[in-house]
């Protein structure tokens, strides 16, 4: 173990102040800074994630003060694999975005810089999300994440960006608000803001207070989680925001949000009934934003509606519970941050030139620029579940899963939400390879960066497709930790007993 | 030896159906003639017209599949001859009657239908073509009711062999009589089968000039004619063999199939022609009725 | 590493390697795509065992493959039509573009085809299903034209079955906890009632689909008519005989076992025996070429479905019989069609005509996979027929037979309508200087033709083949009692001998065209435009082929019952629910406040009914 | 320290203005239609908020919680700092909010030439 979990935050947040300052020296630092610490970091938590698959969680105490008064990170196998994952989609997506043409297009730097800084931030604040084991230190990385979230959508001028970013921020300020009460029933209750510990002393809550809280909580990380009907601002973010930001809020900041709502029930409160609200929820969630998708003509607004409904797919697999539910949920939801990312990246290549991005206009693209074709139509395959892509393993996790819990509804009703998937985007791979060329738009060659991550992702949509086991192991071991609530609250509390 | 005498009988066989077929056919003109107040020519006057036909030297043709159109008509007529016993007990040239069952010889009697409607169709004569297309149609036609009534006998009789069907009729009687219902669909889709008015819309002398056989002439039209005949005999002895229980000796055989052979010919006489949807419609009426009678009918018993 | 791995592994790779050799020319891709099939095939065949075993673990499923002689029988369909055609498609695709990419869905949709006969485990064997259904799916929108329509109602019907099939494996898994199809057909009597019935059906709907039963057919036509004919020769030959190869399995090991057996069974035969007729009358009034195969092997699946829905042992052999000759001459057929549009440049059969002496092999093939269409005797089309009926009769299933009769005599319609269309009638002169197809094309076509001959007076050598695969399903050793080497036997002991049928044939034949061909001098060919036409006699530009409205009459008297089309309904239910769906959407009107409002409503409703939906 | 325990006038009027201050706030986010009043309701939403989060801390008399020697031998009540520590930090991300807030208003007024939030529905379906 060569590092903490500490630097996971601490060394970003350092980083991206001093992002700045090294422009100052070298512009070209402004892009290369970003890239080298994600690097680092990748690295870290990488080895830390071995780490703990063998010695089990890492709790790490900040400032010396021992939960439960404290703020404390815990790394384990669960929130550190998706911390890695969040990383790694990170580093792809600064690959991706390195040079990114319209960046350039201003003539200052300054929109870079800021580019740069802000996304920065943001993984910082999504790995923050999973790491910490703080309620209220959850809420600020959650405010953080926000507030570069709603700077990055607002990137472009000449879009409907500022638009979008307004509605993300009136609907996510809203739960910010619900957190905050929330937080403060908790605390005016129980006195500690300690996961753990509030964990432990959950039963002595009145059950009127139990119950608010719940529910101020569970809209709040709703909105995050794009739950419907919680998720209005989320088509018009993912499609307003800059194509490698949109992959990486199908990456990384929808992750953070699941997050929430996974740790709320999983380990916050032992309440009846929260699973089949999952359940109910994801499904409901699923239908509109699929039915949504059907009907879309904007490329970009498609995948947005069908990355919430994905979404969806992960909170019912959640809602299973049980091992193998959350096994696959884990599954469904690195799935689709390669797929959906992939989905961005390539895509917003094909309608690059046009203003409307209308699907329309992908009529023929796919003579004209092949290898970024392929790649989105492989990530098409992928997401509706052909074998032998990734998708493919995800679906029958899911399905077996809720087969083994006897809801054979819910299995019909996937399947035929899994059927207008099929329909909306093999229609536009129809688009793309199968339609005579009848707009006279141009096409933009990807940039090489671009074209890496993008076959990187690529690759491993292939390799999980054909040898699933790479990733499987350590999805177990992910699921597994989750559902064991005993040890996450001794490994945490029994911190206080060692130290002092 | 064994062989020699059987292709001997098989030739005899023919010989004999060629015969009695075109004695029929002189038969049928006579009457006719009678009927519309003629003379009309003498009885063997078909084995004049054959003979002089197949005599004739020149014959044009449009190709190889009208060329060969003959054989195919030959074939199934001929082939289906074979493959039916000719007289009961099979004292006389067993042929190959115990190497077919009903179902094969529905089949095969088509064969001829489809090499002549290609020949045919080949001579790119649009009254042959249309012709085939009207016979066709017809075809779909009455063998609904024909098959019905076999099957019919097939599942009261738990066999598909004729020789079978005879050996039974030897103890029961007659299967006209066992299941009338079977014997009436029957006889209704013969009438389509010899393609005599109201069913001749196939040749249909007035509007299509005669169709298929318009551009046949010489050798290929005496050729027709006589597997024609042959094939009368054919259908005739079948008829016999199914529901008279066939004939012991051959004048039996000569006396029940000219009973059977007097009906399409006298309904002929007296009726105009059919137009070709209105004649699917007459068999999918009452035949077919008939016919599904004759299920229930062989299934209740 | 044994013969599973490296048939699978030659044309998996071969398809790769196939798609980047188009980069380097197209002779090395022609090459490589023959060569994979070639040597795949052949080391098949050479080295494949029945008892051999591959088996994988992948994501903590174990994945198994093997042989028994059922998968064995169809890999004869499959790799058999995967040869021919392939040698066909060479000539009948050069010139086209991305040919890499054609190539490429063709080994895969073999290798899914190879992989679903190979499969012993239902996890394995839904993968192999997938990647045969999205590679055939790729060639039928590959020439692009409508794309959007045809390959999706492809597409979306074919996910229908597969999301079928797959609810029935994750049933059948959270019951078992086994993938395994051993496992399946052992315990299936374990499971629940209302899980057997269920699965069992899911399982044929999954199936039927791609055997293209009523209501299930709709997207068949236009797929089969719209892929390169090439294809369409494996398509309609070999792919849609996986969903025969998949109901044989499913009736065998668990309808069988189901309380409601004799209903499921009569339904399904039902059902075929109504796809076959009425898709016989579709293609009756077909005029494209296409089109009308396309039906016409619609029908001939339906004969097939019902054989194997009725599952008596001599109804198997009949279906089988019939999936290995419907794979021949409707392969061939199609060929055909596609030799004619190559050389013509047309399938429509109002256009086509009289190409007789312009491609005399064509034509052969064609009259004989027609007559084998057909059943005629003495081509072995009319083996399996003949053992269709038998088995409904010996089963009592009497008006099955009658409707099953009717299908077949009416195709005859649409057989002499393709024939005559094409090949006969005026030649006309824009067809003057149409050649023969080339070599390549022409020999497969022949191969099939003379085989279908060979095999009618031999059927013995498929029925062997076909007994050992119903052993393996746990049927009686069949011959003998059903069947010798020429020699087909009935329930009541009724025999056809089918040798001296194919002797006396050729026999009357050979003598009668002896007596034609004598003095063959005098007969002289006069052109098509020389006919007793009442007296005059068609000039060279007007031609008096009848081609309009061909069965008119035929169209009069069944018009009652063309008056349902299902295609209607599912139009109707599809435009339904895009209504929908556009008018759900709504929802998102777009004004952060309407949104903010949903989240405090959301919030208040979710408060209210709390302290129902949760508990503490 | 449960919120039931030390009930007298000053709380209630603490924890009636806060709630009265979230509501007034909702009511102008949801109904006002000029997005500056939207924000400004936001606002006042969260010093409702942060209102609502102090006068939980607050104990009667307690002194600062601040500790000196003086303090740690008499060992007073002291309030309880934490959500004295929450509320500075929300306070300061509200004010981090509401800045980018504004700074999206100017953008959308330049954009649309409005601030009229009905006319604000570019992105829609």
């Amino acid at each position: 173990m060569v590092g903490s979990p500490v630097q996971l935050i601490a060394i970003p947040l350092f980083a991206a102040f001093l992002i700045p300052l090294l422009g100052k020296a070298w512009k070209e630092l402004v892009r290369i800074t970003p890239g080298v610490v994600i690097l680092y970091l990748l690295y870290l938590s990488v080895d830390l994630l071995n780490y703990t698959i063998e010695h089990g969680r890492v709790v790490e105490v900040i400032a010396g003060w021992t939960p439960p008064w404290g703020i404390d990170l815990v790394f384990s196998p669960f929130s550190g694999f998706l911390a890695t994952l969040m990383l790694f989609m990170g580093l792809l997506v600064w690959i991706y975005s390195y040079r990114y043409q319209t960046f350039e297009d201003y003539d200052d730097y300054e929109p870079t810089l800021k580019y740069y800084l802000l996304l920065m931030m943001m993984i910082t604040a999504s790995v923050g999300v999973v790491l910490t084991g703080d309620i209220f230190n959850l809420f600020v990385f959650i405010e953080i994440l926000g507030i570069t979230a709603y700077g990055l959508t607002a990137y472009y001028r000449h879009r409907d960006g500022a638009e979008a970013s307004f509605k993300y921020l009136f609907i996510g300020s809203l739960s910010s608000t619900f957190l905050l009460l929330a937080i403060m029933i908790i605390y005016s209750q129980l006195g500690t803001l300690n996961m753990a510990d509030i964990a432990v002393k959950a039963h002595e809550l009145k059950p009127v207070y139990k119950i608010t809280a719940l529910v101020l909580f569970l809209v709040a990380f709703g909105i995050e989680a794009e739950m419907f009907p919680l998720n209005g601002w989320a088509p018009d973010a993912y499609s307003q925001a800059p194509a490698p930001v949109g992959a990486a809020f199908a990456g990384i900041v929808v992750k953070a949000g699941l997050y929430t709502v996974i740790r709320l029930i999983y380990t916050l409160f032992e309440v009846g009934g929260t699973y089949e609200y999952l359940i109910v929820m994801g499904l409901i969630t699923m239908f509109f934003a699929e039915f949504a998708a059907f009907s879309q003509t904007k490329l970009k607004r498609m995948l947005a509606y069908s990355s919430i409904g994905q979404m969806g797919l992960v909170l019912v697999a959640f809602g299973i519970g049980k091992e193998e539910g959350v096994y696959a949920a884990l599954f469904l939801m690195f799935n689709h941050a390669i797929i959906k990312s992939l989905l961005f990246m390539s895509g917003s290549y094909l309608v690059y030139k046009s203003k409307n991005k209308y699907i329309s206009e992908l009529n023929g693209v796919g003579k004209m620029m092949p290898v970024t074709s392929f790649l989105f139509a492989l990530g098409a395959f992928a997401i509706v579940g052909f074998p032998p892509f990734a998708g493919f393993w995800s679906k029958l996790a899911v399905l077996t899963a809720a087969a083994d819990s006897g809801m054979l509804l819910i299995i019909a009703l996937i399947l035929s939400i899994s059927l207008i998937e099929v329909i909306y985007y093999l229609r536009v791979v129809n688009r793309i390879y199968f339609v005579k060329r009848d707009t006279d738009l141009g096409i933009t060659k990807p940039t090489p960066q671009a074209m890496f991550s993008m076959l990187v992702l690529g690759a491993i949509i292939l390799i999980v497709g054909f040898y699933p086991d790479v990733i499987t192991g350590v999805l177990h071991k992910a699921s597994a930790t989750l559902l064991d609530k005993g040890s996450y609250i001794n490994d945490v509390l029994s911190l206080s007993q060692t130290i002092n | 030896m064994d062989f020699l005498i059987k292709t001997l009988g098989a030739i005899a066989t023919i010989i004999v159906a060629f015969i009695v077929g075109m004695l029929y056919m002189g038969i049928n003109r006579k009457i006719t003639a009678r009927v519309q107040n003629r003379v009309g020519p003498p009885v063997w006057q078909n084995y004049i017209d054959a003979l002089k036909l197949v005599s004739k030297k020149t014959s044009v043709h449009h190709g190889v599949m009208q060329h060969l159109a003959p054989a195919f008509l030959m074939i199934s007529s001929m082939g289906t001859l074979l493959f039916i016993p000719i007289l009961r007990g099979q004292s006389w040239f067993p042929n190959l009657s115990y190497h077919g069952d009903l179902i094969f010889i529905l089949y095969f009697m088509v064969l001829g239908s489809l090499g002549m409607a290609l020949g045919a169709g080949q001579t790119g004569n649009p009254n042959a073509a249309i012709g085939i297309t009207r016979g066709l149609s017809q075809m779909v036609g009455f063998e609904i009711p024909w098959v019905m009534a076999l099957v019919a006998m097939m599942i009261q009789y738990h066999t598909t062999s004729i020789s079978d069907l005879m050996a039974i009729q030897q103890q029961h009687g007659w299967l006209m009589f066992q299941n009338p219902l079977a014997f009436l669909a029957a006889i209704l889709a013969m009438l389509g089968m010899f393609r005599y008015s109201p069913f001749d819309i196939v040749g249909a002398p007035a509007e299509l000039a005669s169709g298929p056989i318009s551009e046949f002439g010489g050798k290929y039209l005496g050729l027709m004619m006589s597997s024609g005949s042959i094939f009368a005999f054919t259908k005739l002895t079948l008829y016999v063999d199914l529901f008279m229980g066939g004939a012991s000796n051959i004048v039996v055989l000569l006396i029940e199939t000219f009973t059977l052979y007097l009906i399409p010919m006298l309904y002929g006489l007296v009726s105009p022609r059919y137009r070709t949807e209105q004649a699917i419609r007459y068999f999918w009426g009452w035949p077919t009725v008939l016919g599904l009678a004759a299920l229930v009918y062989s299934v209740v018993i | 590493m044994n013969i599973i791995h490296i048939t699978l592994g030659i044309l998996l790779g071969g398809a790769i390697l196939t798609y980047f050799a188009n980069k380097i020319s197209g002779v090395v891709r022609d090459l490589m795509f023959i060569s994979t099939i070639v040597v795949a095939a052949a080391l098949f065949f050479i080295k494949m065992t029945p008892d051999t075993v591959a088996v994988f673990n992948l994501g903590g499923i174990t994945l198994s493959l093997g042989m028994n002689h059922l998968g064995l029988l169809f890999s004869i369909i499959i790799l058999g039509l995967a040869v021919l055609a392939g040698f066909y498609s060479l000539p009948y695709m050069k010139g086209k573009d991305n040919l890499g990419f054609f190539y490429m869905n063709y080994l895969l949709s073999i290798f899914g085809m190879m992989g679903i006969v190979m499969s012993k485990d239902l996890v394995s064997f839904f993968i192999f299903w997938e990647i045969m259904t999205w590679s055939s799916y790729l060639i039928v929108v590959y020439n692009g034209n409508k794309a959007n329509k045809i390959g999706i109602k492809y597409i979306l019907f074919s996910a229908l079955g597969a999301y079928s099939m797959l609810m029935a494996i994750v049933m059948v898994y959270s019951q078992l906890h086994s993938f395994s199809i051993a496992d399946l057909s052992a315990g299936f009597t374990t499971m629940p009632a209302s899980y057997q019935i269920t699965i069992a059906l899911l399982l044929i709907t999954g199936f039927a689909v791609k055997a293209a039963m009523m209501p299930l057919h709709v997207w068949a036509p236009d797929a089969y008519s719209n892929a390169p004919m090439s294809y369409t020769a494996m398509f309609s030959g070999a792919l849609s005989k996986m969903g025969v190869y998949g109901l044989v399995i499913v009736f065998v090991t668990m309808v069988s076992h189901l309380p409601q057996n004799f209903w499921v069974r009569e339904t399904i035969a039902w059902l075929g025996a109504i796809t076959a007729g009425m898709a016989t009358i579709y293609a009756i009034f077909q005029d494209d070429a296409k089109k009308l195969l396309a039906y016409s092997s619609v029908a001939q699946l339906g004969y097939i479905i019902t054989g194997v829905a009725i599952g008596t042992e001599i109804s198997m052999i009949a279906a089988l019989m019939l999936s290995i000759v419907h794979g021949m001459f409707k392969a061939n057929f199609f060929m055909v069609v596609g030799a004619v549009e190559r050389q013509a440049g047309t399938t429509d059969l109002t256009v086509l005509t009289g190409l007789i002496r312009k491609m005399p092999w064509t034509f052969f093939s064609a009259l004989m996979s027609a007559i084998a269409l057909a059943g005629i005797p003495p081509l072995v089309g009319y083996v399996g027929k003949w053992m269709l009926y038998e088995s409904l009769i010996s089963n009592g299933n009497y008006i099955l037979v009658i409707v099953i009769f009717f299908a077949s005599t009416a195709g005859f319609l649409y057989v002499f309508k393709i024939l005559y269309s094409i090949f006969l009638g005026q030649e006309e002169p824009e067809f003057e200087n149409v050649k023969e197809a080339p070599a390549l094309m022409v020999i497969p076509m022949v191969i099939i033709a003379l085989l279908l001959g060979f095999f009618g007076a031999f059927p013995g050598y498929l029925l062997k083949y076909i007994d050992n695969a119903l052993v393996v399903m746990g049927y009686p050793v069949s011959q003998g009692k059903w069947w010798e080497m020429t020699t087909l036997f009935n329930a009541w002991g009724n025999k056809v001998s089918t040798d001296l049928i194919m002797y006396t044939t050729i026999t009357v034949f050979v003598t009668i065209a002896i007596v034609l061909f004598y003095r063959w001098k005098n007969g002289r060919y006069v052109s098509t435009k020389d006919i007793s036409l009442s007296g005059e006699m068609p000039k060279e530009d007007e031609n008096y082929s009848f081609k309009l409205d061909f069965y008119k009459p035929f169209e009069r008297a069944i018009s009652p019952l063309l008056r349902y089309k299902i295609s209607k309904y599912y139009n109707e239910f599809a435009d339904g629910m895009e209504a929908f769906f556009d008018w759900t959407r709504r929802i998102y009107n777009g004004n952060a406040q309407t949104y903010a409002i949903y989240v405090i409503t959301f919030l208040v409703i979710l408060l209210l009914i709390a302290n129902n939906i949760f508990t503490v | 320290m449960s919120l039931g325990s030390n009930l007298d006038l000053l709380t209630v009027t603490f924890y009636g203005t806060a709630i009265a201050l979230i509501l007034i706030g909702l009511y102008a986010a949801l109904v006002k239609r000029s997005l500056i009043k939207i924000l400004i309701g936001l606002s006042i939403v969260d010093s409702g908020i942060n209102l609502l989060l102090v006068s939980i801390g607050y104990l009667k008399g307690g002194t600062a919680p601040i500790f000196s020697p003086a303090v740690i031998d008499k060992n007073p009540a002291m309030v309880d700092p934490v959500p004295q520590a929450l509320v500075l930090t929300a306070i300061v991300i509200g004010f981090a909010v509401t800045a980018v807030a504004l700074a999206l208003v100017i953008r959308l007024y330049r954009h649309h030439k409005t601030v009229n939030i009905d006319e604000i529905k570019n992105l829609k379906w």
